[in-house]
């Protein structure tokens, strides 16, 4: 790992030569109230104020919906066609937070874990991710408690962080980070002394931890307390669309008579369609039952099958839901329970 | 305890009702709450600042089953409790509307008309904000409300929290559901993201009672309850005040018709 | 994609009631009246049936104009059919104009089965009407966005 | 109890006895009627005729001023200004477009939410509980209640009444004592429009009716209405011209018929106002 | 995959001048899912035919489209065919190529382009298409005639002589209705009672047809060729069965100062009475509300004087359920009374009378015996007036329509007072004289020009008594709207004919549709006179309109047309072209919700609840709205307003129809 120190009014003046030399770059924009990931053509587009978007940083490697191939039908005979993978841009994914960043090794493990999946893979690996670590956070911050933090350099390329007024700190994890440096290397300064980078971060206290939570959850099948806390739950798919680690996609066919495709669009668990089978019959019929398959997959079945949590405590699901159904709340409140 | 936990306390007590839906104090907002036992009715709290139309929790079964209940309602919930009513959604026997006044005082309504009273009584004032906005979208010409609607809809991710939080969208299958067509591409795409929108509003028409409850539901922010409320504005403009609340399933002889040729 | 308007050819789709616009267009065949061949008609049994999420269907799928008729107020042959569809069409055009998209492009009319002459007006019209408008590339770009955008995550 | 009230100009000229006779019943049943302030004229008869929006806009101007004064019910007493402004409240009810021309020609903001009543409404809601008891001396003639147009017509804005046969003030005056007869001129026309300009013919249409009630026996005939009073009233020496005979049946005033029933000072009712005597009651 | 026959009919040169046929044959053979195409000169004719059914059979074709003439020329024929060859008739759509293609356009591609488009559109329907079977409902076969009067009448005796069963309720104590009550009728002048009564008495004779008078329609349930009717049997307080009609008990009866509603209040009748002398039943009722031992508690006279001991007291209202395949209402009018007019002094002076009073005053029988004598003092009027449109035509007296049978009574009443008093001098106020009808305009002008009776074209503004005299003010338009005044000894009213009181409620219990002035609608009104919206009702008579005797028999004798061609079917056979709910696996059975939104939108109260019940414990599950296919009428109102897309129309099914306008688009 490299570390650097740039001016930090000379990051734009990166940023600027690397929207120049990258075909995408994505990073949040801010519009009306929201802030999301966006692709921009100037450093100014971007939003540095922003703590998180409201939609992960994941559609850049799985979008909410695309292309798997193509068809065409012609009397009896019919032609697949798949994109080339030429169509997926370089991207680099601009003020990311670590939190996002560490969103990905879930996603990887998830497409990846028998079958490689190579639409993902493409995407991911076209993928550069420069993070800013946080020196704020909000009460839905609660990635302390799952692994992460606001400095964690898992999962990015570059992590910048703002020591002062002048400084930022560049630390260089990979090559391919290496390569956005090599981009404009005169602004970058060998770091003489170390630097208290812990100093500057957001303070964000552990609540528990992600195994206290697997060992509650993992015998917590029958419990009553997935009916208690999703009480309120509307069942929409907010907390599944905005969350960097929900994987969960449809196969769509998107048909007009003798031609069409097939797509890969994102799915929420907790929709009641999600598990209902043709039949009629839904083995999760109750919004409880959407919620436990929620927690467990995340706490328990991730960690046992992938060896990886699926939950980055970043706070977006509990930011996006409607009725305030707080996922650190729940999380403390089953880690402290005895089990029932 | 104030009146209103007193009165909840009383009521699980007593076994008058198996649940009571009201509000407790979440994490910096006010959130729904569902009070089963005695010793939890001093969670509860009276507010008119939830963002949540509890209105949406009476016609999810697996919550309420047969039992009785009690809401705690503002004006938000009784107007939708109304128009559910007129839709057949509500066993009214099973149900108990209880509302909290300015002095904390606890009134039951018993019956509809008193809910009709009351909202007749507690009509709040328009949101200056979402008609400003309408405002300046009238005032576009065709082409930009078109780029404004495009780029607006186009964030959609399609998370239906629009629809799971309006207590009027209880329908078992929603037509963003139906296969047999495909009406609406199940995908977020602008072209679905409009069409879902178009949909929503011609199935509020006549029967929004303008809580607003799918705007703040929306996790992007995104400005889909002014086009509820325009809906609402202008039909009671072209059509009156229709009775029964939909007016799409009735209709006047002499309804307008400049734009037919 | 862009046709010029000079020989751009529009297609519309006509969603017509069985009782009164279908048998008038079959008037205007029978009484060899000519008129635009731009036109396809769908039948409906009544105007009552003919479901909103149809005309906007038809123009994703790439019609540049729609019409819309059926019997005349009170001609209906199932008594109310029209008057429903009209309050729809009432409370469905001002939600698409407030969106933006163009209602000069949907035509409603009521034409009986009498008005054979006044079927290939409207048709005559419409396509005027249309062609004039240019075709509805606004509507079909964003329908057809998986194809236009190498990447919809822009 | 505050009432707004709307003079009208009338009850300040020949009709004054109309207006005092009101005034002076109100204190009998703790009414203070309140002149609407800045009021201006109705526009009556001539308005119409002439400009429609400057007939729209008078009333409109007197009901918005009556508005601003917090006033919710109005009394006027003059059936024609009662006509207009009810006609105008009305129009500009049915008619947005119309609403906003006029309210921008006036340049007032205006509702329309100003309840208009006429004198037999006035009665009918505020005096007729309490009149019963108050009567200290029945106005016990044998009386023919004579309405006119203005009062009822067109039914379909001032719904008031039974247009072809009115009863209200019948009612009225059998509760004081009175045995109203039953004849055929309720609401025949007195020719008020023509008032000035073709004495002959008001002296024609008046004198059917006050010959009809004469005949009848009737020992006066009971007005709520200015034009109609002066008709029967002022013009009946034409009367008795074209009749060829002396009628002397006398024409009051409904509120005065009332105010010498409760014991009101018959010079304060204005009852020696009259051209036709009224020494015989 | 399926196997779809794609026919293109020349139709000799009709369509193939224009459109080249055969391309279109050849593009739709190349199309997914179509197994066979061709074109030829005449499809519809034999050997066309022929062509259709021998390709069915040899490719095992699961669908058909016709490229031909309009279907509403051959859909039906085509249908039939691929029936004959063994294939669901529905799953054949026609393609409109000559009314809409090949008659519209000129030669040219564009042509055959856009005949080939309706085609590959048909193509994807059909190829949804779902076979459908036709609809058999069971007839129960007797019709119930609600209301006794000549349309009632002629209703139940022309349905009784074809052979059928009918149940006929009068809620008065006899049958006969208006037309009972008329002296002689216009423009024959020949004797109401005389040409009416032989048809009550055969009423009450005709095995076919059961009459319950005094008895109203309490409940109507179910659909065409199944109703059921619940009938309230007023107590009659006699028992009918030991009754026998002697008419002892009425002259008894101490009671005798009620105004007869038989003769318009200008007679009297006793509490127990039988409501005219022809009256059919010829046996008594008691009027409750005028019977002493009703409302004082004693008297019983009527009981004592009684020989067969017939009278039954506190018996009562009895409920009858009946069935019946088919329902014909019948149930009149009324004339306006009440001091309606009070400017014309009706109910002030007693002698303002209406028209009907007048029938009564005119009538050989009660009460003047056929004299007209004025009803105050039974004085032979000298002067008599006669106002026509008396609130008919008046927008402000809230009826705009004309009654149509006042300028013809009115010229008969002139008429008739003329023939009965020498000298008398009749006048008659009229606006326009309709007259339109057979020997009618003769009739008006037999009165004006031999009879002499005044006609004067102007409204009459004020009625009033003076000195004895009834003075009527009026104007006469055609002098110059010179004012007329006239004293009169007699003033008769022409009366607006009005919907029969009750009209509402009846409609409403029966679900058939009412105008604003609440006289019933009928389904189409010119093509459908005597239908209702409502499958298996009928209308007939002033129910509907003001009506003569004429035009009511007429009517009378075609609803029964109607319900005997209805009743004549074993089953009745429906198109399967209805609304249908869906039903899914539980727990949710169908995605219907139940929000009955849909109740008020459907035309033909099709729209029913059905309860979806728990097979073991019968709880209640959910509640769905259910499509009775014996009412729907296939319009598909419903199916476009429902939101959840839980009621589709078979035959233009979502799917198939959003198949069609995308394949329509090669989208």
């Amino acid at each position: 790992m490299e570390k650097y120190i740039i001016k930090t009014e000379q990051i734009d003046a990166w940023l600027k030569r690397i929207i120049e030399s990258v075909p995408r770059v994505l990073a949040p924009v801010s519009s009306g109230t929201k802030t999301e990931f966006r692709r921009i053509k100037s450093p100014e587009e971007v939003n540095n104020k922003s703590l998180t978007t409201t939609v992960s940083a994941k559609a850049a490697a799985f979008p909410p919906v695309e292309t798997l191939f193509k068809y065409q039908k012609d009397g009896k005979d019919t032609t697949l066609t798949e994109d080339s993978f030429d169509k997926y841009p370089e991207t680099v994914l601009w003020h990311a937070r670590s939190c996002d960043a560490m969103g990905f090794s879930p996603l990887s493990a998830i497409f990846d874990w028998d079958y490689k999946d190579n639409i993902y893979d493409e995407r991911r690996n076209k993928l550069t991710i420069v993070t800013f670590a946080c020196n704020q956070s909000d009460e839905c911050c609660f990635c302390t408690s799952v692994g992460g933090g606001p400095g964690n350099v898992e999962g990015s390329d570059i992590q910048l962080t703002m020591l002062n007024a002048t400084d930022t700190l560049v630390e260089v994890m990979t090559e391919k980070g290496q390569k956005l440096v090599a981009l404009l290397p005169d602004i970058f300064q060998p770091l003489s002394e170390e630097v208290d980078k812990e100093a500057v971060l957001a303070k964000i206290p552990v609540q528990f931890t992600k195994e206290e939570i697997k060992e509650h959850v993992s015998n917590a099948f029958d419990s009553p307390v997935w009916k208690r806390q999703s009480a309120r739950c509307l069942g929409c798919g907010a907390c599944a669309f905005v969350c960097p680690t929900c994987a969960c996609f449809d196969i769509q066919e998107d048909a007009h008579g003798n031609h069409g495709r097939r797509l890969r669009c994102w799915d929420a668990c907790g929709f009641s369609l999600f598990t209902q089978h043709t039949s009629g019959y839904n083995p999760r019929p109750t919004q409880a039952t959407r919620w436990r398959q929620r927690i467990l997959h995340k706490f328990s079945y991730m960690p046992e099958r992938l060896g990886v949590y699926g939950c980055t405590g970043c706070g977006r699901c509990s930011r996006a839901c409607p009725v305030d159904m707080n996922l650190q709340e729940h999380l403390i409140s089953i880690a402290n329970s005895n089990h029932e | 305890m104030n009146k209103l936990q007193e009165r909840a306390t009383d009521l699980l007590k007593g076994g008058t009702v198996k649940l009571i839906i009201g509000f407790e104090q979440g994490n910096n907002k006010i959130r729904p709450f569902f009070c089963e036992k005695p010793e939890d009715a001093e969670k509860l709290i009276y507010s008119d600042d939830c963002s949540t139309n509890n209105a949406v929790y009476l016609t999810k079964k697996e919550l309420i089953g047969d039992n009785k209940i009690a809401i705690i309602a503002t004006y938000k919930e009784i107007a939708s409790i109304i128009q559910l009513n007129k839709e057949n959604q509500i066993k009214k026997e099973n149900l108990m509307v209880l509302t909290v006044d300015k002095d904390g005082d606890v009134t039951e309504l018993t019956s509809f008309e008193e809910m009709e009273k009351f909202c007749e009584e507690n009509t709040p004032a328009p949101d200056p904000v979402v008609a400003a906005l309408i405002e300046k979208i009238d005032k576009m010409n065709r082409e930009e409300r078109w780029a404004y609607w495009k780029s607006e809809l186009d964030k959609c991710i399609r998370c239906y929290a629009c629809r799971a939080a309006c207590p009027l969208c209880y329908c078992n299958r929603c037509i963003s559901e139906v296969n047999c067509p495909q009406w609406l591409d199940p995908w977020k795409s602008t072209l679905s993201n409009i069409e879902w929108q178009i949909n929503r509003v011609m199935h509020m028409s006549g029967r929004c009672t303008g809580c607003g409850a799918c705007a703040k539901a929306c996790p992007l922010d995104l400005p889909i309850g002014i086009l509820t409320k325009k809906m609402s504005t202008d039909i009671k403009e072209m059509l009156g005040e229709g009775e029964g609340g939909n007016v799409l399933s009735t209709f006047n002889p002499n309804d307008k018709e400049n734009f037919i040729h | 994609m862009e046709e010029s308007n000079n020989n751009f050819e529009p297609r519309i789709i006509a969603f017509v009631c069985n009782w009164c616009t279908y048998a008038g267009a079959d008037l205007t065949g029978t009484s060899r009246i000519k008129y635009a061949t731009n036109v396809e008609i769908v039948r409906f049994p009544c105007t009552g049936r003919i479901d909103f999420m149809l005309l906007l269907k038809a123009f994703a799928g790439g019609a540049d104009g729609i019409i819309v008729s059926g019997c005349h107020p009170n001609d209906c042959h199932y008594t109310s059919g029209n008057f429903h569809a009209r309050r729809r069409w009432i409370v469905f055009r001002n939600i698409l104009n407030f969106l933006g998209i163009d209602v000069q492009r949907i035509r409603f009319s009521w034409v009986s089965a009498a008005e054979g002459a006044k079927w290939a007006d409207i048709v005559n019209d419409t396509v005027k009407e249309i062609r004039e408008l240019g075709p509805y590339t606004e509507y079909k770009k964003v329908a057809n966005y998986l194809d236009e955008e190498a990447d919809s995550h822009e | 109890m505050k009432l707004g009230f709307y003079p009208g100009c009338s009850l300040q000229g020949t009709s004054r006895e109309y207006n005092e006779s009101v005034k002076a019943l109100a204190p009998f049943f703790d009414i203070e009627l309140i002149d609407i302030e800045d009021w201006n004229c109705c526009g009556a008869t001539a308005a119409h005729s002439v400009n429609k929006d400057l007939s729209l806009a008078l009333p409109t101007r007197i009901l918005a001023l009556a508005e601003k004064q917090g006033m919710k019910e109005i009394v006027v007493p003059c059936a024609s200004c009662f006509n207009r402004l009810s006609v105008t409240q009305y129009e500009l009810a049915e008619d947005k477009e119309l609403k906003k021309k006029i309210t921008d020609t006036i340049d007032m903001p205006y509702e329309g939410t100003v309840k208009i009543l006429n004198v037999v409404q006035f009665i009918d809601q505020y005096i007729k509980d309490k009149l019963t008891e108050k009567i200290v001396k029945p106005f016990n003639y044998k009386v023919a209640c004579y309405y006119g147009c203005l009062l009822v017509r067109p039914h379909k804005i001032l719904k008031f009444d039974r247009v072809e046969d009115p009863t209200s003030m019948d009612e009225l005056m059998k509760m004081i004592g009175s045995t109203p007869i039953e004849w055929g001129f309720k609401t025949e026309c007195c020719g008020a429009g023509l008032s000035v300009s073709r004495t002959d013919l008001v002296a024609k249409l008046s004198g059917n009716i006050v010959k009809d009630a004469a005949d009848r026996g009737a020992e006066s005939i009971i007005v709520a209405c200015p034009m109609c009073h002066s008709n029967l009233d002022m013009r009946r020496p034409e009367i008795n011209k074209y009749l060829k005979e002396d009628v002397t049946v006398p024409v009051i005033y409904l509120t005065q018929a009332i105010g010498l029933a409760v014991g009101a000072d018959p010079s304060k009712l204005g009852l020696q106002r009259h051209f036709v005597k009224v020494t015989t009651l | 995959m399926s196997r779809i026959g794609v026919f293109i009919c020349h139709c000799g040169e009709n369509i193939s001048a224009t459109v080249d046929c055969e391309r279109v044959a050849q593009e739709a053979g190349r199309l997914e899912g179509v197994e066979f195409a061709t074109d030829y000169k005449y499809m519809c004719s034999d050997p066309g035919q022929t062509l259709i059914k021998n390709a069915i059979k040899e490719h095992h074709l699961d669908g058909v489209v016709v490229g031909s003439c309009s279907p509403r020329m051959h859909e039906a024929t085509f249908r039939k065919t691929c029936a004959e060859a063994g294939l669901n008739p529905y799953m054949c759509e026609i393609a409109n190529l000559r009314e809409h293609v090949s008659w519209v356009h000129e030669k040219g591609e564009a042509t055959t382009r856009k005949a080939i488009q309706i085609v590959t559109g048909l193509i994807s329907k059909v190829q949804r298409n779902k076979p459908l079977n036709t609809i058999k409902v069971p007839v129960t076969k007797c019709a119930l005639v609600i209301g006794g009067g000549i349309a009632g009448i002629q209703t139940a005796l022309d349905i009784a002589n074809c052979g059928q069963k009918v149940i006929m309720i009068e809620k008065s104590p006899s049958i006969g209705g208006h037309m009972s009550q008329l002296s002689e009728t216009f423009p024959t002048l020949d004797c109401s009672q005389c040409i009416l009564t032989p048809r009550m008495v055969e009423v009450a004779q005709h095995p076919n047809i059961t009459l319950y008078t005094y008895a109203e329609l309490d409940k109507l349930e179910g659909f065409v060729g199944n109703f059921k009717a619940t009938i309230r049997l007023k107590a009659k307080s006699i028992d009918y069965s030991k009754c026998t009609g002697c008419g002892l008990c009425t002259t008894k009866c101490p009671n005798k100062k009620i105004p007869s509603e038989f003769n318009e209040g200008l007679g009297m009748r006793t509490a127990i009475y039988v409501p005219f002398p022809q009256a059919v039943p010829n046996k008594p009722v008691i009027d409750k509300e005028h019977c002493l031992y009703y409302q004082k508690g004693k008297c019983k006279i009527c009981s004592k004087s009684c020989p067969t001991g017939a009278i039954e007291y506190d018996k009562p209202d009895e409920f009858m359920t009946i069935e019946v395949g088919a329902v014909v209402v019948t149930t009149g009018f009324n004339v306006l009374k009440t001091d309606f007019f009070p400017e014309y002094g009706y109910g002030k002076y007693k002698d303002v009378i209406t028209g009907l009073q007048f029938e009564r005053l005119a009538s050989a029988s009660w009460p003047t015996l056929g004299e007209i004598r004025r009803p105050s003092d039974g004085k032979i009027p000298q002067k008599v007036v006669f106002i026509a449109c008396c609130g008919s035509r008046d927008p402000a007296k809230g009826i705009p329509y004309c009654s149509k049978i006042c300028c013809m009574y009115t010229a008969k009443h002139a008429m008739l007072y003329q023939h009965k008093v020498h000298g008398g001098d009749s006048t008659v106020f009229y606006m326009d004289i309709r007259a339109g009808g057979k020997n009618y305009e003769e009739f008006v002008r037999r009165a004006i020009e031999e009879d002499h009776v005044n006609y004067v074209r102007g409204r009459v503004a004020r009625v009033y008594e003076k000195d004895g005299k009834l003075i009527v003010k009026g104007v006469d338009t055609l002098l110059g709207a010179e004012p007329v005044e006239i004293e009169a000894d007699m003033v008769v009213l022409a009366t607006a004919g009005v919907a029969s009181k009750g009209a509402e409620e009846l409609a409403q219990k029966m679900h058939i549709s009412y105008d604003p002035y609440h006289f019933f609608a009928e389904a189409h009104p010119k093509l459908k006179p005597v239908e209702t919206n409502t499958a298996g009702i009928f209308l007939a008579g002033a129910c509907q309109a003001p009506k003569d005797i004429p035009e009511t028999v007429a009517a009378a004798s075609g609803a029964a047309v109607k319900v005997v061609s209805l009743l004549s079917q074993e089953n009745l056979v429906r198109e399967p072209i209805v609304a249908v709910v869906n039903r899914c696996a539980p727990p949710l059975f169908s995605t219907c919700v139940g929000c009955f939104m849909c109740e008020t939108i459907c035309p033909y109260h099709a729209i029913e609840h059905e309860e979806i019940k728990d097979r073991k414990t019968g709880a209640v599950i959910k509640t769905i709205a259910k499509i009775n296919p014996g009412l729907c009428q296939g319009c598909g109102t419903c199916v476009s307003f429902c939101r959840s897309k839980s009621i589709d129309l078979e035959g233009y099914t979502n799917e198939e129809m959003y198949t069609e306008v995308m394949a329509l688009l090669n989208h």
